[in-house]
């Protein structure tokens, strides 16, 4: 059994209101999202700004209230948990969020907003409560003694970290990371990537992860989701739509990536046409004001998402007839050798920079 | 999952140790003109704390031949039509205005700020309702309101506390409910709601504590409104009752004498200036050391 | 020619209130009458010693029993409107104020049972009892004859366009700004009417009133502050004129309705003593400069029915003290005191309040607003009142209403059978001497029982620009604008 | 755009609403009796419940409400208890004058607080800011009752250059009338110009800052033209919400202010109105006072629109 | 035209002192040069001055507080030292800049075609009418569709991709010399920064303006660029043509920076990190700024500033233990 299945998920939200409150339009953001995911496994949602993927995350773990569809948690209907149990179940499911400076509610010490969740479910009893933030701070790669400090004290990374912790401190079973790397910088970004992973061997988490940086997704997920205008176009395992994607709109957007490598092979699909709003989506294939590969069709039916039998969903009309995508995703060749040692080497070297004598304030003796 | 930890991330910069308030602290006593209005601010509260131990003279206390006196070494201030010391009087009206402006700023607060957040939080139907009604009460103008509200409550001070109170409460119920507004559609609101936490409790103790920087800094603002408008109401005579002074009801008095004794005039109106002039330096001092985009 | 087309002359009058409606049947403040004096005469009129001289009328009579009384109108007499003034004309507006539903004159002429025409030029009130002040009323509001006409069509609207047989007539009214009137060809009087224009400006402000005066904003002003007399006098373009007023400011002690049983209302001797602990010439000396009258009876020493038997006293603690030692109250005593809100009336109180705090008093002042004070005050609650009354011509009208029991404003609930009688002896004979001598014992009795302290007259105190001549001030407060010019 | 202005006219119904439904319980909250205080020295009983009944005085406060409201809708707000003008014709006497003093302080006040706020946003930290802030904290600062006594004081009594008081209309004597109004504008501009510049230099010290304003001069554009141009177009938008909501402030302002100089406007009239109980005429002050703010800031939200060519649709 | 270089800067310093009194030491010593036509692409973590520098070239930080020291030669004009009134003549004109948020870039208030038209006038003058045809021509080179429609509209009719490019159409409006852009990319999602990137190597070719990119994406850099400058803590800390930054970098944070991206090709279980933080800026270390974080620091790291070295030709490096290869062969 998956650890979530969702299946239909629609959500509107209302965007104008006539004089007597009646909705005029809504903004699709979510319309007819289906997906599982298993317990331990990461699941990517990517996708072009609005697309609903915040959306997505949020209707999953009930935080707003979806307008069609059923979310399964471990076999039980989410939406039917009345107000104590869904509290329950915030024990279960957690979120990141994408800014860590906004995430933390700043009048609370770290230890505060960790010790929240403990008494919140009454996971711990109180005398051992600090212990446990210890704990958990420590599992997040921070000092036990930060739990005094305000988070406006800490940098991006560490506030990260810290909202990480507070989502481990209910010890849930899924964590849905809304864009939790996007705001912070490339040399800090690998440090909170590295973590995740970490966590994820350790402790058995699944993760939703929301991201439109595609190395990124590459680097942490099982499974991807490309969304595009509330619905989901193409589904698979993460290295079979590396490999070859096979939505036009996936394939354009792969094909964006700019890689660190001067004059790397690539054949960039560069998108023309109108980005159609949410507000009134076009008929049939939502993609089609964009797509090179538009044919009478899907200007009018609307394409389902068909599975090849090994995993791999396509919601395109003309998925058999495209071009092979194979050369779409730019390659940027790995390191060259030196550039290889060099890693190697940085990476090897966290002693060294103890061992050096700088004495920085983290490492002091409390 | 306890033993092993990950590789502690090192350093943490010294850059920024002490805490929201005190740094909100260090910053207002950067600010000159907030230490101005501190300072002053706290001058008139101790002397209207200890006014019995300062005045030279029984506030109250008429004297038929010390009637309409100029300033003199005696009476620094000079005297009023009764005969009394206006220097005297003047640290007396100091406990009526800084009363009346830290009770009804304190009422209106007391009312506004629940129903604001009733409204912020809640939204919908109670939203709209008491939405509508504050629109109502500030459809009205303050000062009309207020006078209104005084002379149907009859005029003392107490009631002109409540009367300022009162129409200063919309404000209180807007400024909430915005800031509420604004506060729940953060992301840590969204956490702690994503870790379970009821309601009442994200209202209280995730969004409340982070309006109440804005609160601050609008009461602070608010009483030195409150002030006028006491001196207003006790101008009009529907404040603090004789002979208990005030600073309204003094001017009031002095109306009549301007020709032949424009001192009167001139002290009380110099100490509602001067502290409201204090609580709006304050006011500006606090809005900048709690302003969050500030580091 | 050219020379002869003269400036319209225009007498601005300042004002201290905004006058109500200009309808003398439903009009009812002191400040209302001023305005009236302008444009509608009356029956009667006052002279400077309380004489009673005719206006409308040509003259009256009484008949023996005191239960007839008729006037003979003047004749030629028009109204605004072009209407004559007949007969006919007069018992329809004594008439009116006697019927009209909100006509607030009715009191005063309760004593009237109807009216007759006798001639063209002459009618008779015929009276259900003797009542001698029936002759003063008629030389206020009940004595003001209006159109009949006018009135008829305009209902209880006629004072937005006010018609009557004055010296001016009503040509426009800013409320709260100004009212103003324009000579009115055919008065009967024109002969003395010098001025074109007379506009009336409210401004409540005294200092403003009187800066205004000065600026030449103002030709004349009514109530001067007692306390800037002395700039008036010092300022040669600037005249005062002064009279005794007809009214008085009086403690009303609560003695009949009193909740809290209060040692005020219980013994008169605690009243005495704090009649003693009030020193009269001081309080008027800091509050009034000294300008005002002290009193102790409710018409002024100058007044012809002043008993001069009952002077005022002078201030005595010890005494006092011992009264209230006597009277056995533990001191302070404390006693609430309502006053209608307002500078002076809080000066005097203040006054008063440091006064008898010597002799034992604890007063708590509650400036009340004016709107709430009658309302309080008829429901009894207060322990003394302090208002002032501004007066009747007649001695009775200063005395019965407030002290009669069950009277409509004896606020105090005072009742005491003897001066019940007293009073009501005062009004059936007209006789000057015989109604001084019942005055007499009845001020005896009230001196002892005490229902109302009274403490000062004011003096009527009107400035006016040396331009302005023959002005004269009557103490009814009234101002009149006949034989008045610009220099 | 049409349907959010629909929706916000949509708004002033309940709001209206309410404020009937204050401003009557306000009035009958009122102690002392309207009828009692009508008669004043005079008291005579059977009269005072003549005029009772003739005002509906005697009804039970639901009813009187209904009355109130039918005739409100009717266009008919009742006569004045104390001198029987109709309401409506007592409004329309005093509105221009208010109006008068009104737009004479706006004038002043945008005159003074718009070019003040600029200057010190464009001089942030220099002397001229200085000035500018100490001008607008003694406007925020001075109570207005006082501010009117001491320029009576100076320029009435001691030097005697205007009228204390009064008022002349325009119509009449515009020399009279400018004279007359021109302290009580002032008094009640001086705050407002305070706050006006308050909210300007804020605006546009936000709007300096804004990546727009780096694109202009990015663009090499003069000085001028980066903040006369490009900044004080984007920088007025809230100070025209903002300064719409300080004409609360004006009326508040007028009460006291027509009090000391004897003005007679709708202060006036108010104040006036409510110490005599004259309940016609405070229901009828206040509603008409609540719809033009009202009003006010739905044009000021017109506007805002009108400048902000992202609302406009 | 004089050979050498477009634009050199020569130790380039900024401070800035903040309201508190507190000065932050924003760049420190920055040398640059440009070539005519050449690509420089300025990389670096958050806050290590890049935006201040591209400022510093434009005069465009606040007198008040930024205090600059050292000379920015362009053109023949020392920049630093020009009176504001031809300044402000070169802006717009020879020196033209595109910055990071086309969304709140262009004022809401006008028209795009008055914004362009605008700096038309300004350094071209001529007619409105033929400004405006201008506007026209650089829109549709800019290939915003119907360009004759569009430029009557205003700026939030447009989606962030389109904002760029008339932000782009501005900045060429008078064929300036030098272009700055300050990550014109980091605001727009991936298919619209495809569009944004081939759009710039486009102009690149056709204008032949020298063009500085900011930007934190190596990836970006890789495509555009022909010359790259890293910079750390105000500092450049290394210098080399493109190829040879990323085969061969020559600096501990370079290094630490290329590992710690996810490559597409390989899925690494472990990225390089790069531990600990920037230096306070308001009381840079002494030595090497990058040694607390340094996984190869030496004690003389700490002690001395180390000097800006050429390892190779046109390869410089702020390390004195450069050449790297020394310490893994
Ligand atoms: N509370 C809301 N009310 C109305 N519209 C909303 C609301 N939340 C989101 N939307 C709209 O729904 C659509 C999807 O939003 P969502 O935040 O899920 O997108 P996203 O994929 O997360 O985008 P991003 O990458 O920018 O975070 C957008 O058009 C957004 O404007
Ligand atoms: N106006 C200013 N006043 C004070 N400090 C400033 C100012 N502008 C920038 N700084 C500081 O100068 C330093 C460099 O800022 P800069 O904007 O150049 O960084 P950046 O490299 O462009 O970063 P990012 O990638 O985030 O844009 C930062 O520490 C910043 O806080
Ligand atoms: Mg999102
Ligand atoms: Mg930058």
């Amino acid at each position: 059994m998956a650890l979530l299945e969702v299946t239909g998920l629609v959500k509107h939200f209302v965007a104008e209101r006539s004089l007597f409150g009646r909705a005029l339009a809504h903004v699709k953001a979510v319309d007819g999202v289906s997906f599982s995911l298993e317990a331990g496994k990461t699941l990517a949602l990517v996708g072009e700004s609005g697309c609903g993927k915040s959306t997505v995350s949020r209707l999953v773990l009930r935080l707003i209230e979806p307008d069609a569809g059923t979310i399964r948690f471990e076999g039980r209907d989410l939406l039917s948990l009345d107000a104590s149990a869904l509290r329950a179940f915030r024990r279960e499911a957690q979120i990141i969020f994408q800014d860590p400076y906004a995430s933390l509610n700043p009048r609370m010490t770290v230890g505060q907003i960790l010790t929240e969740p403990l008494a919140l479910h009454d996971l711990v009893p109180p005398a051992e409560r600090r212990e446990r933030v210890a704990e958990i701070l420590r599992l997040v790669g921070l000092e036990p003694r930060l739990a005094r400090r305000y988070p406006h004290e800490f940098s991006g990374g560490q506030r990260q970290r810290i909202a990480i912790a507070r989502a481990l401190a209910v010890e849930p079973k899924l964590i849905i990371c809304d864009e939790p790397v996007s705001a912070l910088d490339v040399s800090i970004r690998s440090q909170i990537l590295n973590l995740l992973r970490e966590l994820q061997d350790r402790l058995g988490l699944a993760y939703i992860f929301v991201s439109h940086d595609l190395a990124v997704v590459k680097h942490i997920a099982d499974h991807v989701a490309v969304m595009n205008l509330g619905q989901i176009v193409e589904t698979a395992e993460a290295d079979a739509l590396f490999a070859a994607p096979s939505h036009p709109y996936s394939r354009a957007l792969l094909s964006a990536i700019p890689v660190p490598k001067p004059q790397a092979k690539r054949s960039r699909i560069v998108l023309q046409g109108e980005i159609p709003s949410a507000l009134n989506p076009p008929p049939g294939c939502r993609f089609h004001t964009r797509c090179p590969y538009v044919v009478e069709r899907c200007r009018t039916e609307m394409p389902q998402l068909v599975p090849d039998g090994i995993g791999h969903a396509t919601a395109c009309h003309r998925t058999s007839e495209l071009p092979s995508s194979a050369a779409i995703v730019p390659s940027d060749g790995g390191f060259s050798p030196v550039l290889e040692k060099l890693v190697a080497a940085f990476s090897g070297g966290p002693e060294a920079v103890r061992g050096s004598g700088v004495s920085s304030l983290g490492t002091d003796p409390a | 999952m306890t033993d092993a930890a990950l590789p502690a991330s090192p350093s943490i910069q010294a850059y920024e140790l002490d805490s929201p308030a005190r740094r909100a602290r260090r910053r207002l006593f950067k600010r000159k003109a907030a230490v101005f209005g501190l300072v002053v601010l706290t001058a008139f509260i101790l002397l209207a704390a200890f006014a019995p131990l300062v005045v030279p003279y029984d506030p109250i206390a008429t004297s038929w031949s010390l009637v309409r006196k100029p300033p003199t070494a005696a009476h620094w201030f000079g005297t009023d039509e009764l005969g009394r010391d206006i220097l005297s009087r003047v640290v007396y009206g100091a406990r009526a205005s800084l009363l009346a402006g830290l009770i009804s700023v304190a009422i209106a607060l007391g009312i506004g700020v629940p129903l604001g957040l009733l409204a912020g939080y809640r939204g919908g139907f109670v939203d709209a309702l008491i939405s509508r009604i504050t629109d109502a009460m500030l459809a009205c103008p303050f000062l009309i309101l207020a006078i209104a509200l005084a002379a149907f409550l009859g005029p003392s001070l107490g009631n002109a506390m409540i009367a300022i109170g009162i129409s200063a409460t919309p404000i209180f119920i807007r400024l909430t409910r915005g800031q509420v507004l604004v506060v729940k559609a953060e992301d840590y609101v969204e956490a702690a709601r994503a870790l379970g936490n009821p309601p009442w409790r994200i209202a209280f103790s995730h969004i409340l504590p982070n309006v109440l920087p804005t609160l601050l800094v609008q009461a602070t603002l608010s009483i030195a409104a409150a002030i006028i408008a006491e001196a207003a109401l006790s101008f009009l005579g529907l404040g603090q009752q004789p002979p208990a002074p005030s600073w309204g009801s003094m001017l009031n008095a002095a109306q009549r004498f301007l020709t032949q004794a424009p001192w009167m005039a001139i002290w009380p109106g110099l100490a509602i200036f001067l502290v409201v002039l204090s609580l709006n330096l304050l006011g500006d001092g606090l809005r900048d050391a709690l302003d969050p985009r500030q580091r | 020619a050219q020379s002869q087309v003269q400036a319209q002359t225009t007498l601005r009058i300042g004002i201290a209130e905004d006058p109500d409606i200009l309808d003398p049947s439903i009009g009812r403040t002191y400040v209302g009458r001023i305005v009236f004096s302008a444009f509608c005469d009356k029956l009667f009129d006052i002279d400077e010693k309380l004489n009673i001289v005719p206006q409308l009328a040509l003259s009256h009579e009484t008949s023996a029993d005191g239960k007839e009384m008729t006037i003979k109108l003047r004749p030629g007499v028009k109204f605004h409107d072009g209407e004559p003034l007949d007969a006919e004309a007069a018992k329809f507006s004594i008439e009116r104020h006697m019927t009209l539903p909100t006509s607030f004159r009715k009191s005063e002429l309760a004593s009237v049972d109807h009216v007759e025409v006798v001639d063209p030029l002459t009618i008779k009130l015929v009276l259900k009892t003797p009542y001698s002040p029936l002759i003063a009323q008629l030389t206020d509001r009940s004595g003001m004859m209006v159109s009949p006409k006018a009135a008829k069509e305009a209902g209880d609207k006629f004072g937005l366009h006010p018609v009557c047989a004055g010296p001016y007539k009503f040509v426009e009214r800013v409320q709260q700004d100004r009212i103003v009137f324009e000579k009115f060809a055919d008065y009967w009087n024109k002969d003395n009417i010098h001025i074109d224009r007379v506009v009336f400006l409210p401004i409540v402000d005294a200092t403003v009133r009187l800066a205004n005066l000065k600026s030449g904003g103002l030709d004349l002003i009514e109530r001067v502050l007692a306390t800037d007399i002395k700039d008036v006098r010092a300022d040669p373009k600037l005249v005062l004129s002064t009279a005794p007023e007809l009214g008085y400011l009086g403690l009303t002690v609560n003695i009949g309705n009193d909740k809290a049983k209060g040692p005020l209302s219980q013994s008169a001797k605690v009243r005495q003593a704090l009649d003693l602990s009030i020193d009269r010439e001081a309080l008027n000396q800091v509050v009034f400069n000294g300008e005002f009258t002290p009193g102790n009876q409710w018409v002024s020493p100058t007044h012809p029915y002043y008993q001069k038997a009952f002077p005022i006293h002078g201030r005595d603690i010890a005494k006092a003290k011992a009264l209230l030692k006597e009277a056995g109250v533990t001191t302070p005593v404390t006693v609430d005191y309502m006053i209608p809100k307002g500078a002076e009336n809080e000066a005097v109180a203040q006054v008063v309040q440091s006064m008898a705090a010597e002799a034992g008093f604890d007063i708590k002042i509650r400036a009340v607003e004016f709107a709430t004070t009658f309302k309080q005050a008829q429901a009894g609650e207060f322990q003394i009142f302090q208002i002032n009354w501004s007066g009747r011509i007649d001695p009775d009208g200063n005395s019965y209403i407030f002290m009669r029991s069950k009277a409509p404003q004896n606020d105090g609930g005072y009742a005491n059978p003897e001066a019940d009688k007293l009073m009501e002896d005062g009004r059936a004979t007209s006789n000057v001497e015989e109604r001084k001598a019942i005055y007499a014992k009845l001020t005896k009795i009230l001196l002892d029982d005490l229902p109302i302290i009274y403490i000062y007259h004011r003096t009527l105190l009107i400035a006016h620009t040396t331009k302005l001549q023959g002005y004269k001030q009557m103490p009814d407060g009234l101002m009149r604008v006949v034989g008045l010019k610009f220099k | 755009m049409l349907n959010f202005l629909a929706r916000r006219i949509a708004q002033i119904v309940p709001t209206l609403f309410f404020v009937s439904v204050l401003i009557f319980s306000l009035q009958q909250l009122l102690p002392g009796d309207p009828a009692l205080v009508m008669a004043g020295e005079e008291r005579d009983p059977a009269v005072i419940e003549q005029i009772r009944q003739q005002y509906k005085l005697d009804q039970p406060i639901p009813v009187q409400y209904v009355y109130w409201l039918k005739g409100v809708l009717t266009g008919n707000f009742g006569e004045s208890l104390r001198n029987k003008m109709p309401v409506r014709e007592l409004i329309a006497q005093k509105l221009p004058v208010t109006l008068q003093l009104g737009s004479m302080a706006i004038l002043i006040a945008f005159l003074i607080g718009i070019p003040a706020g600029i200057v010190s946003a464009v001089k942030k930290g220099t002397a001229w800011d200085y000035g500018a802030n100490l001008f607008a904290l003694w406007g925020i600062s001075t109570p207005n009752f006082w501010l009117g006594i001491l320029l009576i004081f100076l320029f009435s009594i001691k030097l005697g250059w205007l009228p204390a008081s009064g008022y002349v209309p325009l119509s009449e004597d515009w020399r009279a009338s400018l004279a007359a109004t021109i302290m009580p504008a002032f008094v009640l501009g001086n705050a407002i110009s305070a706050v006006l510049m308050r909210h300007t230099r804020s605006a546009m010290l936000q709007v300096l800052e804004s990546d727009y304003v780096r694109t202009a001069r990015a663009k090499g554009l003069s000085e001028r033209s980066v903040i006369l141009k490009h900044a004080m177009r984007n920088a007025l938008t809230p100070i025209i919400t903002l300064g719409a909501l300080e004409l609360g402030t004006l009326l508040s302002g007028a009460v006291l202010t027509e009090q000391i100089f004897s003005i007679p406007g709708f202060g006036k009239l108010i104040v006036d109105a409510v110490f005599n109980r004259d309940y016609a005429v405070v229901q009828g002050v206040v509603l008409v006072t609540a719809t033009v703010y009202i009003t006010l800031n739905l044009v000021a939200d017109i506007a805002y629109i009108l400048v902000n060519p992202r609302l406009r649709g | 035209m004089s050979v050498g270089p477009l634009i050199e800067i020569t130790d380039l310093r900024i401070r800035f002192h903040g309201d508190d009194g507190r000065i932050t030491h924003a760049v420190d010593g920055v040398d640059l040069s440009v070539a005519n036509g050449a690509t420089l692409g300025l990389v670096g973590e958050s806050g290590c001055g890049k935006s201040v520098t591209s400022l510093a070239i434009m005069g465009l930080l606040p007198k008040q507080s930024a205090e600059i020291s050292g000379a920015i030669r362009f053109d023949g004009f020392d920049l630093l030292k020009t009176p504001d009134q031809m300044l402000r003549d070169l802006r717009g004109n020879r020196l033209a800049m595109i910055f990071q948020e086309p969304m709140t870039s262009l004022n809401p208030s006008f028209t795009i075609g008055d914004q362009i038209v605008e700096t038309i006038l300004r350094h071209r003058g001529g007619s409105r009418k033929s400004a405006r045809e201008r506007a026209i021509e650089l829109l549709r080179r800019v290939h915003i569709p119907s360009p004759e429609r569009r430029i009557d509209e205003y700026p939030h009719k447009l989606s962030g991709g389109m904002r760029q490019r008339v932000m782009i159409a501005m900045a060429l409006a008078c064929d300036p010399r030098l272009l700055i852009a300050d990550e014109p990319t980091t605001a727009l999602d991936v298919t619209l920064q495809a569009q944004i990137l081939e759009l710039m190597r486009e102009l690149k070719a056709a204008s032949g303006a020298a063009i500085i990119l900011i930007t934190h994406d190596l990836g970006v850099v890789a495509e555009v660029c022909d010359e790259v400058a890293v910079m750390y803590a105000g500092e450049i800390v290394e210098r080399a043509p493109v190829d040879e930054l990323f085969s061969a970098p020559q600096h501990p944070y370079t290094v630490g920076l290329l590992g710690s991206i996810p490559r597409l090709d390989h899925r690494a279980e472990q990225l390089a990190t790069i531990e600990g933080m920037v230096p306070n800026m308001a009381q840079p270390p002494d030595g090497c700024r990058f040694a607390a974080r340094c996984p190869f620091v030496l004690d003389a790291c700490t002690k001395a500033p180390p000097p800006l070295i050429e390892v190779s030709q046109n390869h410089l490096s702020r390390c004195i233990r450069a050449p790297l290869e020394r310490l893994v062969s």
